[in-house]
């Protein structure tokens, strides 16, 4: 019996074991890899960028927010966590209003834990000033939520997750409706976006934008295309690009452009120390992908050399 | 009695439901009302017979003592134990009820489907053979979209590999999913008329 | 402390379902038979306060719709399933819920075929959509049974076998940066909330 | 087995510790000390807010649960507030609500006054108001009640109750608590107790320290905002256009003022409105003026004001609540314009929606809107354009022009959308950074025609924000639509106003507008009688409105109550009359003769109404309660409609009203027997039903019907023999859905013929089962198999056998299935989800020959790489009806394919014609 051989008939438990170790080690021992970003990505984070105040311009006043929906319950945590945790640091980093909604009731807890573990790094963040939390709504309100918003948020809302009346928050200053609020993330594991590209959309012209798991994204693709979604983050990869887009501009309060990314120093975040794990986790996570992506497409090749190689040697025998 | 009145049940109920989907009337939707509240009330009792069912298996190998009966005992407890505590303490956040479905029922569910990651892999490596054109297109295409997906891919083989990715994702696949939805379309429509008409009757079990 | 034996219990099973990747062993088969009974034990209550609460007891008692006693007595015929004797009234039950399949003739028929031909009845302006086109024929040739896959019928058969292998290759390898991140997802769990290696 | 023991011991200490845990280490407060009551400012006087200090993250809370009692030794439970454990509550203020009706006491409530026992054997706490009487009822009085009764419950289930108060005996109807749903608002001036408790993670209940109490009070209004005034110099028209108000159920009357410099305060009143409850009133006012007076549509004279005084009049906008509580806006002057700055609005044409159980009236307005919504780049030279349009049922659009021109109008490109699939392709040979804008002229061929005159008007602007060109706004004859709204309002035949139903922008051209069946009758509940255990309410029910006397007609829903409406009017009328004898000024002779005037009439109206007369002949009680459900409930549906179109900032154009022989047009929604859109559906499912009917016989006369052999199948029988030949059970799976669903019973029919099989070689075959009504039945189909192969003895119904319903463990179970009892031929037949792999994937570590078959696409790819035979979608349901050989199997399989040739006969025609611009067919298929 000869390696190949050998290889073909290979126990399984070897090969669970290389899974084991390609996915714990790069979760454990992060390394740097680079994350290439791409279009719609850059495009949602240039127009999330866009709803940030200018620099001499008080974060209340600005006329501008953004909607986060948490459409999906713990099982898809592990893609769309990173995607709400980057966009959350990306909103507090600078200044711009956002508010989280959910229909949700399994979605709720994933919400406050979201806005609770960015708010740590952002002490300045104060609840119904830079962001608020409309909570969970029971699914049965959701369309006249929707439609709602299009002419009061206020008043479609009307209180907060923390009981208060929407109208009283300082927050809601010049935001009236989708006018202001002009952009609304869905995060989902099934149809992202769905009533809100219906409803807010094609009624108001409310920009919508989803987050979406990587198996999802396949079928989103037409609706980015028509310009039904603004933009798209999918699965882990869209969270590690946004991760890398909040640290290398919203940080560090520069505008977007081209030619910083391509500078080989902001790939060396994953074993900085200094950036907690939370802010890095989708890359980290990235990396493993990677490595577990690479893996198969290698079992595969080293399968199909043994298969071939030992159908060769039987048609010699035989 | 025992097999020609529910056949003629399923095919009244069938055609008034084929003349549910035509008539917008209030009349129609007021009996769509009423067969779902009778739907519902007899919903309860059809658990009854799952719960019955893993009694008698269970208590069946406990008494015949087969290979791991012991651990039969496990499931039976388990079972007699959960509904206890939800029936005893209730079934809010806080209860010990909502502790075992979050601490024993989902981290092993999620930990089930978690395998699949492993068994992903040893598939691709014993299953996935070119043995003929056919496997290794499908094979191809896989390596190629799970290049595309990954920052790895991009370096390799430039931005390209994501607009292949992209191809494929919206036409082989587009037409290969239209074209296998058409027939699944048309097999349901052919099942569910076999029902209708009475043709098949698979659901009345055997027997008279 | 609460949490932290939570999450050891969690852990502790996580771990046992894993052990099934080396060999089926007895951890394995106590969390098995573990999960299959809390699953069943969860159903009962929840199918008492979901379903009989709302849907039976309270009509019934409170509200005196005692019409509803004919679907709750059809209901309990289920029971009879596991008597020799008696099974055929479970059948009752069973045809009254299949009854509603009648609405899948008109209903496949409206949305799964007629919608999804106008959906692939598009011009063909660009050579992707003559390729799209050329594959939804060829694959519903394919399922085509009155005829052999043979000669030239059979050439043409196999482009829309060729088309689905594309449409599979590409599901399948799209389905790996899920099933890849519900294992780190699980990995996560047992090295950040547990072990606390990662913060 | 010592594992086996050691893992028990394991779980059951695990178990116990968790149960038993040590106290805190550390003490956390968990009480609440600082819980505070307040009145909600600008409300009707019905809203309290009860705030608290949220107890920190260490404290473990889950909830805070409110509750609230008219005295302070009973507190009911009335909503709960969720927190993260994990996170804590995400403010340091906590604030519970108590406003507007809500759950007061319905069919969930608890029949027995319940103490909350884990908040202390003393404590003031209860769960849920309960229906006990002797509770419920003396608390109505504490609070302002309505009660919801399902119509039918109130029409004919209530009991006829006779109290007597003071001299006078009044006739009730009777409810009981089971009937009702009652909902509640605070009373204002009452005073109302709060606690709240804090509940931690291990569910124990940690009152607050105290009971804190409040008062609501009625406040005036909140100040007017975003009020604006323009006068339509040609027109004669003052317009004022007014924010929406937050709270607008509390205002009572709009009212506009006018001030010259001479006058002083707010000046004179030039408009008001009153709304119409319970819903929101248009907020604008269309003043027409006429020398020197304000006049109404029919052009009595309503106000004086003089015309000339408007440059130098300020304007005031007042609302008055209920309580006579006012509040005033800024002052503001009016704009002067003229009619050509106004758009002109669309005629609005209302129709009976179609398709519709009757319960929506389709409103819309103007010609088809298409617009671009979007512009992406795919690659340097080519970008795509996303467009939307919006149509109605006037127009059926055939095709839709763009003409695109770049900045300086030079023509770009034709494109003419003949298929609207909301995107096309443009070729550009600039960058759009370089192209700056586009023009896009937007123009259609609708009903057949090509209207060249009506031509839509778009700018897209390169914007750096999102590096692509950006969509502006939409024009047509150089008025912006964005800027525009259209108001949609309506109202009943015995209301005045109109209520807004809705805002529609300005690209919209249809809305529909629902007018719900009557279900629920509501009415107050004060009173209720302990003896009989009954709720008391108001026997009186609307039936019919009046036209000739401007009056609804109400009468009680029992027989022996009929005539006591016009009794009770007589004295009424009797009493007004007593009251203008006694009235010394003007202004109260006014008053009372107008009331004199409204009673007289509605007397009159009473004792001549026909259909009351009608339905009062009727002695029986039931007969006549139906007749009075068929007058009254198609009554109230008919409405009148009516449009505004503004720009938010005075700038009104209103719509002539719905007329018919010049009287206000009210309409009222029909329901439909047949549902047009679904059509092609019945034509489709009759010609295959034919084609199915057709071939049956066929197959019945014994004619061949060929099937091509299906891989797979025929390797059905080899799996099982190696089965056998090793000694080792089968395993078939019927996939995870239940028996309604196709792929399970095509999974169960073939199951039949494969322990048919399995009987005959005396092979064991499980079953696990994960639906719980598919057991019984695939317990029957082996057991049924096992007799045809004349082997009744070999069978073993703990074969068949139910896992989980719950996914995972159903796989778990099912993987150790396959491991212990080393199965050697695995099927899986049937609708099957993610789990797909991790079953085949342990089938291949066994070594089982694995033969699958399902109609879940997504599920396939797996399949196909690990099992030796897959039947893919549509060969799943044929490979059923191949096994049977029934001619009735086989003769519908051969319609399917007779079917599908159509279907592919239609796909090749409709896809070459509407290449060719024909979209005759495609058009006649629905597209959702």
């Amino acid at each position: 019996m000869n390696i190949f051989e050998r290889l073909q008939m290979l126990d399984r438990r070897w090969i669970f074991l290389v899974v084991a170790v390609a996915i714990i080690v790069p979760l454990i021992i992060p390394f740097n890899s680079k994350t290439y970003t791409t279009e719609p990505t850059e495009k949602l984070y240039r127009i999330i960028d866009s709803f940030a105040p200018g620099p001499d311009e008080k974060p209340i006043e600005k006329d501008r927010a953004l909607l986060l929906v948490f459409t999906h319950d713990a099982s898809t945590m592990p893609e769309l966590f990173p995607m709400e945790i980057a966009i959350l640091r990306h909103c507090f980093a600078r200044n711009i209003k956002v508010f989280t909604l959910t229909f949700l009731p399994s979605a709720a807890p994933i919400m406050d834990y979201a806005i609770n573990t960015v708010k740590e790094e952002f002490p300045h963040v104060k609840s119904g000033e830079h962001y608020v939390n409309f909570g969970y709504k029971i699914g049965a309100l959701m369309l006249p939520i929707i439609l709602g918003m299009g002419e009061d948020i206020s008043e479609a809302v009307d209180i907060d997750a923390e009981g208060r009346k929407l109208s009283s928050l300082p927050i809601m200053k010049n935001i009236k409706n989708y006018n202001e609020m002009n952009l609304i993330m869905d995060f989902s594991g099934s149809s992202a976006g769905g009533a809100w590209i219906v409803y807010a959309r094609s009624k108001f012209g409310a920009n919508v934008g989803a987050g979406v798991t990587a198996v999802m994204a396949a079928d989103e693709y037409p609706y980015l295309q028509t310009g039904q979604l603004t933009g798209m983050l999918a699965g882990l990869k869209g969270a590690a690009e946004y991760e890398k887009l909040v640290e290398v501009f919203a940080l560090k309060k520069r505008e977007f452009s081209r030619e910083l990314l391509k500078d080989p120093e902001y790939d060396n975040a994953i074993t900085n120390p200094d950036i907690p794990y939370k802010f890095k986790q989708a890359r980290i996570g990235m990396n493993a992908q990677s490595v577990a992506h690479i893996m198969i497409i290698v079992f595969i090749l080293i399968g199909n050399i043994g298969y071939f190689i030992t159908k060769y040697k039987e048609k010699q025998q035989g | 009695m025992k097999r020609s009145i529910p056949l003629a049940i399923v095919i009244t109920l069938g055609f008034l439901f084929v003349g549910y989907v035509f008539i917008p009337h209030k009349i129609s939707t007021d009996f769509y009302e009423w067969y779902m509240e009778w739907i519902k009330a007899m919903s309860p009792f059809g658990v009854v017979l799952g719960i019955m069912s893993i009694v008698m298996t269970h208590s069946a190998r406990i008494q015949h003592k087969v290979p791991n009966w012991q651990y039969s005992i496990v499931t039976l407890i388990a079972m007699f134990f959960t509904a206890y505590a939800g029936f005893a303490w209730g079934t809010q956040e806080g209860t010990p009820f909502m502790w075992l479905f979050k601490n024993v029922q989902m981290p092993m569910g999620a930990t089930m489907f978690a395998l699949l990651a492993f068994y992903i892999a040893s598939a691709s490596y014993k299953a996935f053979r070119a043995r003929s054109a056919e496997a290794t297109v499908l094979l191809l295409a896989a390596i190629i979209v799970m290049l595309g997906q990954v920052p790895v891919g991009v370096s390799m083989f430039g931005e390209g590999i994501n607009d292949i990715t992209h191809w494929i994702l919206n036409v082989p696949n587009l037409a290969s999913k239209r074209g296998i939805a058409l027939g699944v379309g048309l097999g349901m429509v052919a099942t569910s008329l076999r029902i209708l008409l009475g043709i098949e009757r698979t659901y009345l079990g055997g027997g008279e | 402390m609460f949490e932290m034996i939570s999450n050891w219990v969690a852990a502790f099973l996580t771990l046992c379902i894993f052990s099934f990747l080396y060999k089926d062993n007895p951890f394995y088969k106590f969390a098995e038979y573990l999960f299959i009974g809390v699953t069943a034990g969860y159903t009962i209550p929840l199918t008492w306060e979901m379903a009989f609460i709302p849907y039976v007891y309270r009509p019934l008692f409170l509200q005196h719709k005692f019409i509803l006693l004919i679907p709750a007595f059809i209901g309990i015929l289920y029971i009879f399933t596991f008597n020799r004797k008696l099974n055929w009234l479970s059948r009752y039950p069973i045809a009254f819920g299949m009854g509603m399949v009648g609405m899948g003739v008109p209903l496949s028929m409206h949305a799964s075929v007629l919608v999804q031909m106008r959906g692939a009845m598009i011009p063909i302006e660009n050579i992707n959509a003559l390729l799209v086109f050329i594959g939804t024929i060829t694959i519903l040739l394919y399922f085509y049974f009155s005829k052999a896959h043979t000669g030239a019928y059979g050439k043409i058969v196999k482009v829309g076998i060729w088309y689905m292998m594309i449409g599979f290759g590409a599901s399948f390898g799209y389905t790996v940066m899920a099933r890849i991140s519900l294992l780190i997802g699980r990995v996560q769990f047992l090295v950040a909330d547990v072990l606390h290696i990662i913060k | 087995m010592k594992y086996m023991k050691l893992s028990i011991i394991g779980f059951i200490v695990v178990l116990l510790l968790s149960v038993c845990i040590p106290k805190e280490m550390h003490a956390v407060p968990k009480t609440i000390t600082d819980i505070e009551v307040i009145d909600i400012p600008n409300d009707d006087g019905t809203g309290l807010q009860i705030m608290w200090k949220a107890l920190p993250k260490e404290s473990r809370i889950i909830s805070y649960r409110i509750y609230r009692g008219t005295n302070k030794d009973t507190l009911f439970f009335i909503g709960e507030i969720p927190i993260n454990v994990k996170t804590g509550a995400n403010s340091e203020t906590m604030s519970f609500y108590d406003k507007d009706f809500n759950e007061f006491l319905d069919i969930r409530s608890p029949g027995k006054l319940k103490k909350e026992k884990k908040a202390g054997q003393d404590s003031p706490f209860y769960q849920k108001i309960p229906k006990d009487m002797s509770i419920v009822g003396p608390m109505l009085q504490h609070y302002s009640i309505l009660g919801v009764l399902p119509k039918d419950e109130f029409y004919y289930k209530t009991t006829q109750v006779e109290q007597t108060e003071g001299e006078e005996t009044i006739v009730y109807a009777g409810v009981k608590s089971n009937q009702i749903t009652m909902l509640k608002k605070l009373i204002p001036g009452n005073e109302y107790h709060y606690s709240v408790i804090a509940v931690d993670e291990k569910r124990k209940f940690w009152p607050a320290d105290k009971i804190a109490s409040g008062i609501p009070i009625d406040n005036e209004p909140a100040n007017p905002t975003d009020f604006y005034a323009t006068y339509v110099t040609d027109k004669q028209v003052l317009n004022f256009e007014w924010g929406h108000p937050l709270s607008y159920d509390d205002i009572y009357t709009y009212k506009i003022y006018a001030k010259s410099p001479a006058e002083d305060n707010i000046g004179k009143q030039i408009f008001e409105t009153k709304t119409p409850q319970p819903f929101p009133s248009a907020d604008y006012a269309s003043i027409k003026l006429d020398d020197n007076k304000v006049i109404d549509k029919n052009g009595d004279i309503l106000y004086d004001f003089a015309k000339n005084s408007i440059d130098k009049c300020e304007f005031y906008l007042v609302f008055t609540d209920y309580a006579g509580l006012k509040s005033t806006s800024e002052p503001i002057s009016a704009k002067h314009i003229t009619s050509n700055d106004l758009p002109t609005i669309p005629k609005l044409y209302i129709i009976d929606k179609k398709n519709d159980k009757g319960d929506y009236n389709t409103l819309f307005w103007g010609k088809p809107i298409a617009y671009i919504n979007s512009v992406q780049p795919i690659s340097k030279d080519k970008i795509v354009i996303g467009y939307d349009y919006n149509t109605n049922c006037n127009y059926k659009i055939n095709e839709i022009y763009f003409d695109i021109y770049d900045k300086d109008y030079n023509l770009i490109k034709n494109v003419n959308e003949f298929f609207q699939d909301n995107i096309f392709n443009l070729k550009i040979d600039k960058c759009m950074e370089e192209l700056e804008e586009l023009n896009v002229k937007i123009s259609f061929k609708y009903n057949g025609k090509v209207d060249q005159d009506y031509v839509i008007e778009q700018k897209l602007k390169y914007s750096p924000e999102i590096l692509t060109l950006k969509a502006g706004p939409v024009s047509i004859d150089g008025n912006i639509l964005e800027k525009y709204t259209y108001t949609l309002m309506k109202k009943t035949q015995n209301n005045e106003i109109y209520r807004s139903i809705k805002k529609a922008a300005g690209i919209e051209r249809e809305s529909d507008d629902k007018v719900a069946y009557e279900s629920n009758v509501v009415k107050g509940v004060s009173n209720y009688d302990l003896e009989k255990n009954l709720f008391l309410v108001d026997t009186n029910i609307d039936l019919v409105w009046d036209k000739e006397a401007k009056s609804t007609i109400s009468t009680s829903i029992y027989v022996s109550e009929k005539d006591k409406t016009i009794d009770n009017m007589k004295k009424q009328i009797e009493s007004v009359e007593e009251m203008l004898k006694k009235a010394t000024t003007d202004e109260e002779k006014a008053y009372y003769g107008d009331y004199l005037v409204q009673f007289q009439n509605s007397l009159k109206a009473l004792e001549s109404n026909s259909l009351l007369q009608e339905v009062n002949s009727i002695t029986n009680q039931k007969k006549r309660m139906k007749k009075i459900a068929s007058i009254r409930e198609v009554d109230k549906r008919y409405f009148n409609y009516f449009m505004m179109m503004s720009n938010g900032k005075a700038y009104v154009v209103e719509d002539d009203m719905q007329l018919v022989d010049g009287e206000l047009e009210y309409v009222i929604p029909a329901p439909n027997w047949f549902d047009f859109e679904k059509l092609p559906a019945l034509i489709a499912s009759l010609l295959f039903g034919l084609l199915v009917f057709l071939f049956v016989t066929f197959a019945r006369q014994g004619k061949n019907l060929y099937v091509r052999p299906i891989a797979g199948i025929d390797e059905i029988d080899n799996a099982i023999g190696r089965a056998t030949e090793m000694g080792r059970p089968i395993l078939f799976c019927p996939g995870l859905s239940g028996i309604s669903d196709v792929a399970t019973l095509a999974g169960l029919s073939i199951l039949g013929r494969i322990a048919k099989r399995a009987a005959e070689y005396d092979t064991r075959i499980l079953v696990p089962c994960r639906d719980y009504i598919v057991i019984p039945i695939a317990q029957e189909i082996v057991r049924e198999a096992h007799y045809e192969a004349g082997r009744p003895d070999s069978f073993d119904k703990n074969n068949v056998f139910f896992v989980s319903d719950q996914q995972f463990a159903y796989v778990a179970g099912v993987n150790g299935v396959m491991i212990r009892e080393k199965t050697a031929a695995n099927f899986y037949m049937g609708m099957f989800y993610a789990e797909s792999l991790i079953m085949t994937e342990t089938g291949n570590a066994t070594g089982a020959i694995q033969i699958a078959g399902t109609d879940a696409i997504t599920q396939v790819p797996f399949f196909i790489t690990t099992c030796d035979y897959t039947l893919i979608g549509e060969e799943l349901y044929a490979a059923s009806a191949y096994l049977a050989r029934q001619p009735l199997m086989l003769g519908t399989l051969k319609a399917q394919d007779y079917a599908k040739f159509f279907v592919l006969l239609f796909l090749i025609l409709g896809t070459l014609l509407s290449t060719f611009h024909v979209t005759a067919i495609i058009d006649k298929f629905p597209n959702k």
